[in-house]
């Protein structure tokens, strides 16, 4: 078979393969250019680090915990402002030749559109993905993404300020994903990112304190993965309904990790811890990607999205 | 402080030349990994992992490989392990690289385990290291418990560059490296204590060592105490030309930097924190630093660091 | 330091040591008793598998699978009945020098009222426990425990038909489990347990199914163990001030697991999935926690309830 | 079929005596556990499970070894491995047993890649073996692929209660025992299927194998094939006497099982499930399987089989 097609169009948001790197995980792309064996032409898209309106001084420390087979962080959105991102990040990323995607956040709904209007002056930029996990600041602390109207409110606050590709990145943190899915993309999501890191805690049982200095986090990982899959598997029973295509993310340290993600529903996958203890993982997932279609003579990877037969 | 240019970080499966166990539960181990040996500079760290035997992702030689490995590997299912960050302890103009360190927990014991041979996984070198654009004549290096083991490669540079050497060590009850009794009393301290390393006395050193339980040779106290008594013992004039070089523990250092404020020495401090990615990208191994403006931010103590002038840490936001 | 007191009495409910094996984990307690290695002794209770009115079949196979640090199952609650339970098997289990505590499961909130009548007439009977995960047949198949009222419905049937030690059995899959459990503590409950499983899928990417044979099943083993310190301290808070104990598991395979869960607010614990790779982690657990406590010079594994001091 | 009486499962860790790598990604290996040896009947299984090398809950001598034990080993983040199951398929008078078996995910690499005097931990044996109450004049043994592993122990048996073998294999393209020509051919067969496996031949047996791509001296076609043509070519008369025990996969046990009630013969099948406890105590191993009602129930292959009367199994219920 000749080479499959990589390449995917998710709403707009165009990319030579569907690798994206996790928001949060990759700080604003900069680092891993030092970095031996990590390369550019890897990744489809950055998921830029979560960016608010003000300059955020994040957690205290530790910041991070390993946790058996994940970890959790809690870094707190520690960013220098939306202004400072737009005006200093995002001229010198014009030289990755990858698409870029801001990942903002916000404890206001002003705040979110705000952010966004800042966002969509950049012209680096190819989307948005609203990071809907962070706790409403006038409702008690629940997050928006907990609530179908809460969750519609931002999105459509940021749909207003934002022409471009819309990524709603869903909290699995919910009793049930699909109304909040639903409620997303009635209010403007042109697509569907999940999932975002299930609230957990560590205890050092030596000095009976929590481990992570903001007490509880979020937990990512290998460990999380079957969580994830079934949620994207749900999402997108509801998204390809109305043609909203799904970004999948959760523990994928390997290809066999994305593939279980596309055959689920997810058209383009997101890594992010996996970076963290194999910096040349990307290429081995695209590498392991090509040669599963080529096995499975698939000469273009949106042909498996969603493939899932149930029993 | 000047703040040298990052340079490329390595990432290579690096075999396990030797794995030394040394007294008080500590370990040396060796691997070979020549571009990390010939960039890394003294305060700089590698970031190791010991992959699952058999169960790592691998470099492929080939897509039927690639086919191959995924068939029979749950890649998700790889033994997880965060990296873990050691300060370069020594290396050599063949390629091998050092770490010395004490087993503390899960990584430190698999990495003590490691059989010879076996690859490592190992970022480097990571950092700026310390700042030795202007060595000076005496370099004062402390060091609390493995806060010595990064601080070698320092001293074996400093030697080199014509800086004299007075090295002051605190230990909970046993130092990986060699001990032996000296004849020779130095002035700021008791006559009994004349316990010195070996290691760092063939670099013309001057070395004493304190420890938490009394000890034959060793000052009963901290590093602390050392530098204490060593600045307190130091005609003001002869400040100039000297500078601190700390390593250890937050606390200790905390009171180190406390000193070297007093005595206006300029000091350097390696600081620990823990890390997610190691490579300046996930933001969790922050720590408060002044800045220009005066303003207290989080840095990050791998990329950022993780060394700092010791009076640019904030070094009550964390206790 | 002489021994420590390892006995605990929750709301009547009275152990010689708080290790309890997980409900589904340890069939209805005879099997394990032909395990070298495994002692009866060294457990405080055994909460019995998840039994329904009329026997049921459970689900089709392969009902297990194995992920990063867990497993999912699906067994559908495969067991045969109320009365035979009753009638066969609890008569049986007297030879066992352990508390045991029933764990009820049921379609319709009339369901669980009968199946606790039942065994309310079981003299042998220490405990019930209420798996309120169950899919609600009259509503959508939504978990009882997903909702407050309803999770309230099922423990105050159950509580008309039982006086002695109830126990309601919270499942992590909501947004908010803190309403859910002062629902459940207002509507009669003694004691709280929690977690149950987290919802998960596997897919094999040679097939493109799921590979259990019911596609999704609940995630248990070390994986889930922070989310489960977590939701154990998040209870605790709300359990205390009712004097009301909690049951803390998911995860639990070693001393330090256990008294992380202790230490965030659990008077006693569950090992479930850990039973299946190691059977003698009891004897390791008991002999670690009584180590500990030891060494923390604490006279009473109850003095260490909730020392959690958070940062 | 009578009910065995169930045994101690035994919880042991078993230091590895020998593993050897074998035709076709299969391997066999041999650890010592007397008490299993002794006491495993033909068709019973133990549960193995390769503990990491230093990551491991381990017995626990003191107190002292409990404390020191978890300081330095988070519990919970012990490598996760379900224990996997394998029919014994040889066992040693002087106490080792051996496993035979084919490299197929994480747990059989792992397993293959055993060092030499590491330590497995195994349960064993577990549940009913085949029913040898009353040995037949014949036993036809119908193994496909590794399913050639468990009946080599019932061979062995059968052979010293002086029954007759009949082994008829069926295989993808590598058997795991030694292959040789022979020159003798079987009634029922062509005359070019003439491969044995002289394990077998030793013990007396008419062996004949099957594999889906030609080889020379093998049936094309499947084990079924032979056993099809075995029962097609026997006398009626002949068929007394005789009787069928097979291993294999679900869909080979299948139409074995429907030649054997075709032909009215006595068949045994040793049958396999994903397990969760390997002990009874979790409901997932289950099949459906016929009981005395006529009804269909689900029974656990762990402990009511994994050897049931092909009569009883609900074979439709599972594609
Ligand atoms: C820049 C730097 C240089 C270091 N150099 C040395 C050295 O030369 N010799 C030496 O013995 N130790 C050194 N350390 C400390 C060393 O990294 C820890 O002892 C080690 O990570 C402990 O791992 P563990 O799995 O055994 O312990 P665990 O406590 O089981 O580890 C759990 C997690 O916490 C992290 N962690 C635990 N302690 C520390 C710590 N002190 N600093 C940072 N992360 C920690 C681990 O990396 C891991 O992610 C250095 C740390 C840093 C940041
Ligand atoms: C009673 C019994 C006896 C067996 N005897 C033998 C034997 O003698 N030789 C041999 O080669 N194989 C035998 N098997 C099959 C053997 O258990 C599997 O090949 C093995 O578990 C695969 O493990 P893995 O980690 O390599 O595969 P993976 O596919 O990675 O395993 C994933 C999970 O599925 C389970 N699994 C996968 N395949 C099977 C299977 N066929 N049966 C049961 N569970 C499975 C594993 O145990 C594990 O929990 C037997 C199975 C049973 C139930
Ligand atoms: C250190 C860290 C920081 C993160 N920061 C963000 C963030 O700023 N915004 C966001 O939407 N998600 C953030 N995430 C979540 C990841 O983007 C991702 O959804 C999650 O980690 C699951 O994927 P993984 O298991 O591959 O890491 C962060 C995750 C980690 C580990
Ligand atoms: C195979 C299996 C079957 C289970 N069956 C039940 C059940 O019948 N009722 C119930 O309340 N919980 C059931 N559970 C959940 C466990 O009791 C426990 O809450 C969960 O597994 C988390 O603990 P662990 O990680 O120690 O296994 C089951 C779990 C497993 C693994
Ligand atoms: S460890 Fe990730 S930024 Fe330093
Ligand atoms: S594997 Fe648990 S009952 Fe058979």
């Amino acid at each position: 078979m000749s080479e499959p097609k990589l390449a995917v169009d998710l709403a707009g948001l165009e990319m030579h393969n569907p690798l994206i790197v996790a928001s949060g995980t990759f700080a604003y792309g900069e680092e891993f250019i030092n970095v031996g064996g990590f390369k550019n032409e890897d990744i489809g898209a950055i998921a830029l680090k979560g960016t608010t309106l003000e300059p955020r001084e994040g957690n205290a420390t530790p910041r991070v915990a390993e946790t058996a087979s994940g970890m959790l962080n809690s870094i707190g959105l520690q960013n220098p402002g939306a202004d400072a991102v737009v005006r200093d990040v995002l001229p010198r990323l014009r030289a990755f030749d990858t698409r870029l995607i801001a990942n903002i956040a916000g404890g206001t709904v002003e705040e979110y559109r705000e952010v966004a209007r800042r966002f969509a002056r950049a012209p680096e930029l190819d989307a948005i993905e609203v990071n809907i996990s962070c706790p409403n600041v006038r409702r008690g602390g629940a997050a928006f993404g907990a609530d179908p109207t809460a969750a519609a409110d931002v999105v459509a606050a940021v749909r207003e300020a934002w022409g471009g590709p819309l990524i709603a990145k869903l909290t699995p943190n919910v009793t049930d994903i699909a109304p909040i899915a639903a409620a997303c993309i009635d209010a403007g999501a042109d697509i569907l990112s999940l999932i975002n890191t299930l609230r957990g805690m560590v205890i050092d049982t030596a000095t009976r304190r929590p481990v992570l200095g903001n007490n509880f986090g979020g937990l990512s990982g290998p460990a999380v993965k079957p969580v994830a899959i079934l949620m994207v598997h749900q999402v997108y029973q509801i998204a390809r309904e109305k043609n909203v295509p799904v970004i999948g993310m959760g523990g994928i340290a390997g290809a066999n990790d994305a593939i279980e993600f596309i055959i689920a529903g997810a058209s383009a996958f997101s890594v992010g811890t996996a970076l963290f203890w194999n910096p040349s993982v990307c290429r081995q997932i695209i590498d392991g990607l090509r040669a599963y279609l080529i096995e499975h003579e698939i000469d273009d990877v949106s042909k498996l999205v969603g493939t899932l037969k149930t029993n | 402080m000047e703040v040298l240019p990052r340079n490329t970080i390595h990432h290579l499966r690096c075999p396990v030349l030797d794995v030394v166990e040394l007294e008080g539960g500590h370990c040396r181990l060796r691997f070979h990994a020549p571009p990390i040996a010939r960039s890394s500079i003294p305060g700089q760290f590698v970031n190791v992992r010991l992959p699952g035997r058999i169960d790592r992702p691998r470099a492929f030689d080939s897509y039927a490989d690639v086919v191959e490995y995924h068939k029979t590997h749950p890649v998700g299912e790889a033994p997880f392990l965060l990296a873990r960050p050691f300060g370069v302890h020594r290396a050599g103009a063949d390629g091998w690289v050092e770490i010395l360190f004490k087993v503390v927990g899960r990584g430190t014991r698999l990495l003590a385990g490691a059989a010879l041979g076996s690859r490592l996984d190992v970022l480097g070198s990571i950092g700026n290291g310390f700042n030795l654009t202007q060595p000076p004549q005496t370099a004062v290096l402390v060091a609390g418990g493995t806060g010595i083991a990064p601080l070698y490669l320092l001293a074996e540079r400093l030697h080199r560059a014509g800086s004299g050497l007075v090295v002051l060590v605190g230990t909970g009850f046993a130092l990986p490296m060699t001990l032996s009794d000296s004849d020779e009393v130095v002035h700021f301290l008791d006559k009994d204590v004349t316990a010195v390393i070996d290691e760092y006395v063939d670099l013309g050193a001057v070395v004493r060592i304190a420890t938490i339980e009394p000890r034959k040779g060793c000052h009963t106290g901290t590093s602390v105490d050392l530098l204490s008594q060593y600045l307190q013992a130091l005609p003001p004039g002869e400040r100039a030309g000297k500078a601190i070089f700390s390593c250890g523990p937050w606390a200790m250092q905390a009171a180190v930097a406390g000193l070297a404020a007093r005595y206006a020495m300029p000091c350097q401090v390696l600081l620990e924190e823990r890390m997610g990615c190691g490579l300046g990208a996930c933001m969790a191994c922050v720590c408060k630093i002044r800045q220009e403006t005066g303003e207290y931010k989080y840095k990050r103590v791998c990329v950022d660091g993780p060394v700092f002038d010791a009076n640019d840490v904030g070094w009550e936001a964390r206790e």
